[in-house]
């Protein structure tokens, strides 16, 4: 009874067709936590590695907000934002500041230290115990993709990501502050010329990328648990996804969830044996390939 | 006397910007060459092809009519070819006489040596030594280089340049970031080097009194393009070069 | 003098650990020796050629399996040992050819995914390594050079012997290495990969030199283990288990020798005896691992050195 | 050269005497440590095990989405200790507890073992929540001479190939291995005629590997009319099922068979009811399912009938079965103590306590080769029903039920209901063992 490795036979359009779509929500959701990863290295040059436990923080609020205090669900979203917002504002104030002339291994070094005081804080705070946050009732139910019930959720998640890829868009493209950030990004010592306050700048950077990890891990509490290190669990994915793409590059963060998204749904259905290996496959070849990344360099 | 270095309309472009055009040179062996011109002309970038620090995208490279154009920095200084650089460039967490020592083993062809020590290397150690002596740093030997002063670490850099034994040595700004007396100075030291170790060295400088009262040759440059060479003497009368530096007394 | 006299009152007392160290103290001491040995490799790739890598642990498991394999297939300690290492070689050898091309956080990125690919084959290659379970009831098989010699290695004591003369062995060629004209190359590369080129040294020769001496090592440490603990499972290869070596190496410093071997004793104790008293170790080292990057990036070694501390 | 050679001598000594200094002071700490503590020289004195307190080693996972196992494990010994020393221990020596977290991870519990064993000078040792840990602490235990009951990890082959293939006789197994999550849910559906299509959502390790292998095969025995429609393996740490969950409904299958447990466990069954699945199968069978935690994470979804009695579940241990004195008296001292429901792994760990009393009492000895003699065949009544060491595997018999998840008034969380219970035999796999082929 062993299982072929590769499953097509019998898998008709629409099965392929809502496999893709399901892929898609894994996409859309594993870009809340690509973008802001990219976002901080792009402009800080700083490859994060704690953002995953930024991630873990923003559905650890979130259950707080809306788990225990009954707070509204929106609001509790915004409340856990803020609250990593200002996570992410002391990480870059006092520590992330003063390694950016470091070389890259001290950065990652650094961020990884991170990660264990969070993963081991949160436990300290919320217990070793996996937290089950309700889930709100207008999330319910299903409309019917192909013939098949499609959740309303993964629909939103589809939704926010995309919103959120317009908005970051808008924000460095049309805004003065996008343009500030884009001047300083591509050279520190020409915009401090001109007068950016580039400290000031960069810690809004990162904290803004860290609302956006904080937003994937408080999007994901109606369906998933929280727990301490859901984040680690999660920041290497991340990191394929971005290195995919191109470090720094919010395009190819975008594609590269993509991929990775829809690799993994359809590893599940055709190949379900070798499913892990394909995407790490997938990265190291990119990197052979292109070592930039796909729209990197 | 015969071309040690030769380009065939040598080019170099960043994006719409001709760092390096239509380059024509022919370097002479022995003639102590100087490469000037205004900033952003292509001096720098010159030096970082000829060097193999960069790879063309046009034209081609000769070294002794042997054609090197694709060939990697690391190759070319096995030919004889080597280079110091504008920004500093070197081992800052070696000592000063490791800074040195590396190129002589890189040189002897040693450095896959993995289990026998350092002071093994008898003949190595032996060279080191002494191109320390001729570059005034026997003192620092055993200084971090990082932690030399910023005059010790351009001398560091020009010994590192010349350690590997090269016919021709290419020096960018080697007295940058430097005062006048030291400028002299430095110079001067790579006049004796040239003399006494036959290395032909092409140095891109700013100093235009320096540059006249050594140079045997001046390219000039502008605009990525070769403006004019020759002496000394035809570079001062020449109408061009004096508008490109209008202002600067030649 | 001095240090030859400070080697050997260390070789003495590590000699004679079995006489006045309980059984559970031996235990510690081999996986310090074991840790030592992984981290040694781990350096001459991060403090002397200034590659950051995120997939040792996988080269670690390869020689781990490729022991366990051996010693369940026919029972001699050489056999198996040599035979894990050799192949931890060859794998860091044809992978570092695909790695060396990159540098910085690019190479940390390809190194983490292919020691997650191999996790994932540990994992998934059932017939092979027994999934998750691993590979069970692995032999301490005796030392023995047929016709020569034969020791039975049933008492931890006697492996632990073994285990010292390998760690012995693979720090004193460390040692040599750092100290030859190569190490001083691979030092080159660190401090200016262009500088380096352009005094005629082929950077990507000798980076592939070191990532695949790194391999080797974690190759051995991975070797020596399946004898001790009877048992090899994929979390060896895991990223997480890469992070050890980097965090004992910074802990005791990168710069200098004896970094990684002070790192590792420090963390495997700091490790140790922190768990008696809390669940919460994580984030004590956690907070050592900031103040260590924030301020002494010499590591211990650097704080009592001056050495260490030069940047 | 010289100067430099000066500082890298003075940078080596140093650091050397500092390695040579943390390196024996540790040494000699935990050296003097097992010298003291080592139990092999009982002190003199007149009690019957030769020793004051009788210091028991557990370990389970306490970090990280699978902690309540752990904690469970800790609660349920802790209970028992505290009742048996407020009794005056056993044979007049008390039960001290030592409990540390296996992290997962086979090398931590390899670690954990030799510790408690060599160093903190446990006389018995039990816990293991992981196969992985379970299969790599058992072959140590003749060299450690200590036995070890283990009471979560249910990879059959601790039992078939450790004890009754290799003769490793120093482990014993208290919970009922994966039989429970294959075998007793292929009994309760071969009486289902028309569930004919079944599909796996499976751990993509061991555990379920061995599950659905299992499962297939005995289901395929009774019904040969079933078919295993589509299958879907997901990894350590899967937070999102939903490709999972529409990659196994492509194949429109009559039930699912699944085995992510703990917090895994609830994220796939609240995503399957945001995928609508329960509309469309007639059936869920969810292997550990009747575990607390899981129970506590559907708990609202149960209440609000969500799942259409269709989910069923099991577990090693279920707190509304059996209905004797024993489990009615265990479960309300639990919740006195920790005001919580036990789960199957804390009843294990609680009875594993109970079952040290008596091989100790039966032995009246604390060398491990007595021991094992004691435990081989043992007979015992524990909350979850009498259990019965098999001496050919060390594989303690005893029937554990399957049922529906429902709500019950009197029960603040789900319970099983509608039990279906058949006896060990019939779901056991009995000696002779030959290993089961596991394509995958």
């Amino acid at each position: 009874m062993g299982f072929p490795l590769f499953m097509i036979e019998g898998k008709d359009m629409e099965t392929l067709a809502f496999q893709g779509l399901v892929g898609l929500s894994v996409s859309m959701y594993l870009w809340l936590l690509a973008a802001g990863l990219t976002i901080v290295f792009g402009v800080l040059g700083v490859l994060n590695f704690a953002h995953g436990s930024l991630f873990m923080l923003g559905a650890y609020f979130a259950f707080t907000y809306y788990g225990l205090w009954g707070v509204n669900f929106w609001l509790a979203i915004a409340m856990s934002l803020l609250s990593v917002g200002v996570v992410g504002y002391f990480m870059e104030r006092f520590f992330l500041r003063h390694i950016y002339h470091m070389d890259h291994a001290f950065q990652l070094l650094l961020t990884f230290g991170f990660i264990l005081i969070f993963d081991d804080a949160v436990k300290m705070i919320w217990g070793g115990v996996a937290k089950i946050p309700p889930m709100p009732s207008f999330f319910e139910g299903t409309v019917s993709v192909v013939g098949r019930p499609f959740p309303v959720y993964n629909l939103f998640i589809i939704g926010a990501g995309v919103a959120v890829a317009i908005v970051v868009w808008l924000l460095f493209e049309k805004t003065w502050w996008g343009k500030m950030v884009r001047a300083s990004a591509s050279d520190r010592e020409m915009a401090s010329a001109i007068g950016i306050n580039i400290p000031r700048l960069f810690t809004g950077v990162f904290a803004f990328g860290a609302m956006l990890a904080a937003l994937g891990g408080a999007l994901g509490t109606p369906v998933r648990v929280v727990a301490p290190g859901i984040g680690s669990a999660m920041i290497i994915q991340a990191f394929i996804i971005t290195v995919i793409g191109g470090l720094g590059n919010l395009k190819g963060a975008f594609v590269g969830a993509l991929i990775v998204g829809t690799v993994s749904a359809y590893g599940i259905l055709l190949f379900p044996v070798f499913e892990l290996f394909l995407i790490f496959l997938i990265m190291a070849v990119v990197l052979m390939v292109k070592p930039q990344g796909l729209f990197g360099g | 006397m015969k071309d040690i270095i030769r380009t065939e309309s040598l080019g170099k472009y960043f994006g719409e910007m001709a760092a390096v055009h239509e380059v024509n040179l022919r370097l002479q062996e022995g003639l102590f060459t100087s490469v000037i011109g205004p900033n952003g002309a292509g001096k720098t970038t010159l030096i970082n092809l000829l060097s193999g620090y960069m790879l063309p995208d046009r034209g081609k490279i000769y070294f002794r009519e042997k054609e090197i154009t694709r060939l990697g920095p690391d190759k070319r200084v096995k030919l004889g070819i080597s280079r110091s650089f504008q920004v500093m460039n070197i081992f800052p967490r070696m000592t000063v006489f490791q800074n040195i020592l590396l190129p002589v083993l890189s040189r002897l062809n040693k450095t896959s040596s993995a289990f026998s020590s350092l002071q093994s290397q008898k003949e190595a150690v032996g060279e080191a030594e002494k191109i320390l002596g001729e570059v005034w740093l026997q003192e620092e030997k055993d200084f971090p280089a990082g932690e030399l002063s910023h005059g010790d670490q351009r001398l560091l850099e020009l010994g590192i340049a010349v350690a590997t034994n090269p016919q021709v040595c290419f020096l960018d700004e080697p007295s940058s970031g430097m005062n006048p007396i030291e400028r002299i100075k430095v110079l001067e030291l790579v006049k004796k080097l040239a003399s006494e170790r036959k290395t032909t060295f092409i140095i891109v400088e700013h100093d235009m009194d320096i540059v006249f009262s050594l140079s045997d040759w001046i390219v000039v440059m502008n605009r990525g393009e070769v403006l004019a060479e020759g002496k000394p003497g035809e570079i001062r009368e020449n109408q061009e070069v004096r508008d490109i530096y209008l202002g600067e007394e030649i | 003098m001095k240090t030859r006299l400070a080697v050997l009152i260390l070789l003495f007392l590590l000699a004679l650990l079995p006489f006045y160290a309980g059984k559970y103290a031996l235990y510690v001491a081999i996986h310090i020796l074991l840790l030592s040995i992984f981290s040694l490799g781990f350096n001459l790739l991060f403090g002397y050629t200034g590659l950051l890598s995120f997939g040792q642990a996988g080269f670690y498991a390869v020689g781990a399996y490729g022991c366990g394999k051996i010693l369940l297939a026919y029972p001699s300690l050489l056999a198996g040992i040599v035979g894990g290492v050799l192949l931890a070689g060859a794998v860091s050898l044809l992978l570092g050819i695909l790695c060396i091309r990159h540098t910085r956080i690019y190479f940390s990125m390809l190194t983490l995914s292919f020691g997650m690919m191999i996790f994932s084959l540990a994992w998934k290659w059932r017939d092979m390594t027994g999934g998750d379970d691993g590979l069970v009831g692995i032999p301490r098989a005796p030392l023995e050079v047929p016709g020569l010699f034969k020791i039975n290695m049933a008492a931890m004591e006697n492996y632990y012997y073994v285990v010292l003369g390998f760690a012995v062995l693979a720090i004193y060629l460390f040692h040599r290495i750092i100290h030859s004209p190569m190490g001083l190359a691979m030092q080159g590369i660190r401090d200016s990969e262009t500088r380096t080129a352009c005094i005629g040294i082929s950077v990507q020769k000798y980076r592939l030199v070191a990532f695949t001496i790194a391999g080797l090592y974690a190759g051995l440490a991975g070797a020596l283990l399946p004898p001790l603990e009877s048992t090899v499972t994929p979390p060896l290869a895991h990223w997480s288990h890469s992070a050890e070596p980097v965090l004992a190496t910074l802990l005791g410093g990168i710069y200098a020798f004896s970094g990684p071997i002070v790192g590792s004793v420090l963390f495997y104790l700091l490790k140790d005896i922190i768990v008696r008293f809390t669940e919460y170790w994580l984030i004590c080292l956690g907070i050592i691992v900031v103040i260590l990057v924030m301020g002494f990036r010499g590591g211990v070694v650097g704080i009592f050195v001056r050495e260490g501390s030069r940047r | 050269m010289r100067e430099k050679r000066k500082i890298s001598r003075r940078a080596f000594l140093k650091t050397a005497v500092a390695g040579i200094g943390g390196m024996t002071l540790a040494l000699n700490g935990g050296g003097a440590a097992a010298q003291e503590k080592s139990p092999a020289k009982p002190k003199p004195a007149k009690k019957v095990l030769g020793v004051d307190v009788i210091k028991v080693g557990g370990q389970g996972v306490i970090s990280g989405a699978h902690a309540d196992y752990g904690w469970q494990i800790q609660a349920g010994a802790t209970l028992a200790i505290e009742e048996i020393n407020a009794k005056g221990g056993i044979l007049g020596s008390k039960l001290e507890l030592k409990f540390m977290d296996e992290e997962l991870k086979p090398a931590v519990a390899v670690k954990n073992a030799r510790y408690l064993a060599t160093d903190w000078g446990a006389h018995l040792l039990f816990g293991v929540d992981s196969s992985g840990s379970a299969m790599a602490v058992g072959p140590i235990l003749p060299e450690l001479d200590r036995i070890c009951v283990f009471d979560h990890a249910s990879t059959h082959r601790l039992t078939e190939e450790l004890v009754y293939g290799k003769g490793i006789k120093q482990i014993f197994r208290i919970a009922a291995p994966v039989y429970q999550e294959s075998n007793l849910a292929a009994l309760i559906f071969k009486e289902f005629p028309n569930i004919k299509r079944w599909a796996g959502i499976h751990c993509d390790y061991e555990y379920g590997y061995s599950t659905w292998a299992l499962f297939q095969d005995t289901l395929k025995k009774y019904r040969p009319d079933v078919e295993f429609v589509s299958i879907a393996w997901a990894p350590f740490w899967t937070m999102d099922f939903s490709s999972h969950i529409s990659a196994v409904m492509a194949a429109n299958p009559d039930a699912i068979h699944a085995t992510p447990w703990a917090g895994e466990g609830v994220m796939l069954l609240r995503q399957a009811l945001m995928m609508g699945v329960f509309d469309k199968i007639q059936a869920w069978f969810q292997c550990m399912g009747g575990s607390v935690d899981l129970l506590e994470g559907i708990s609202n979804e149960v209440a609000a009938g969500k799942f259409k009695d269709k989910l069923w579940a099991t577990a090693r241990y279920i707190h509304n079965y059996p209905d004797t004195p024993e489990n009615k008296k265990f479960v309300e001292s639990f919740r006195k103590r920790w005001n919580r429901f036990p789960n199957y792994s804390a009843e294990n760990a609680y009875s594993t306590i109970y079952v040290f009393k008596a091989a100790l009492e039966k032995a009246r000895s604390l060398k491990t080769s007595d021991l094992i003699k004691a435990l081989e065949g043992l007979k015992i009544m524990t909350p979850a029903g009498e259990r019965y060491f098999r001496p050919e595997d060390h594989q303690a018999i005893y029937a554990v039920p399957g049922g529906r998840v429902v709500k019950d008034p009197n029960y603040p969380l789900p319970i099983l209901g509608d039990l279906k219970i058949f006896s060990p035999q019939a779901y056991y796999r009995n000696p002779p063992f030959e290993p089961l082929k596991m394509g995958k």
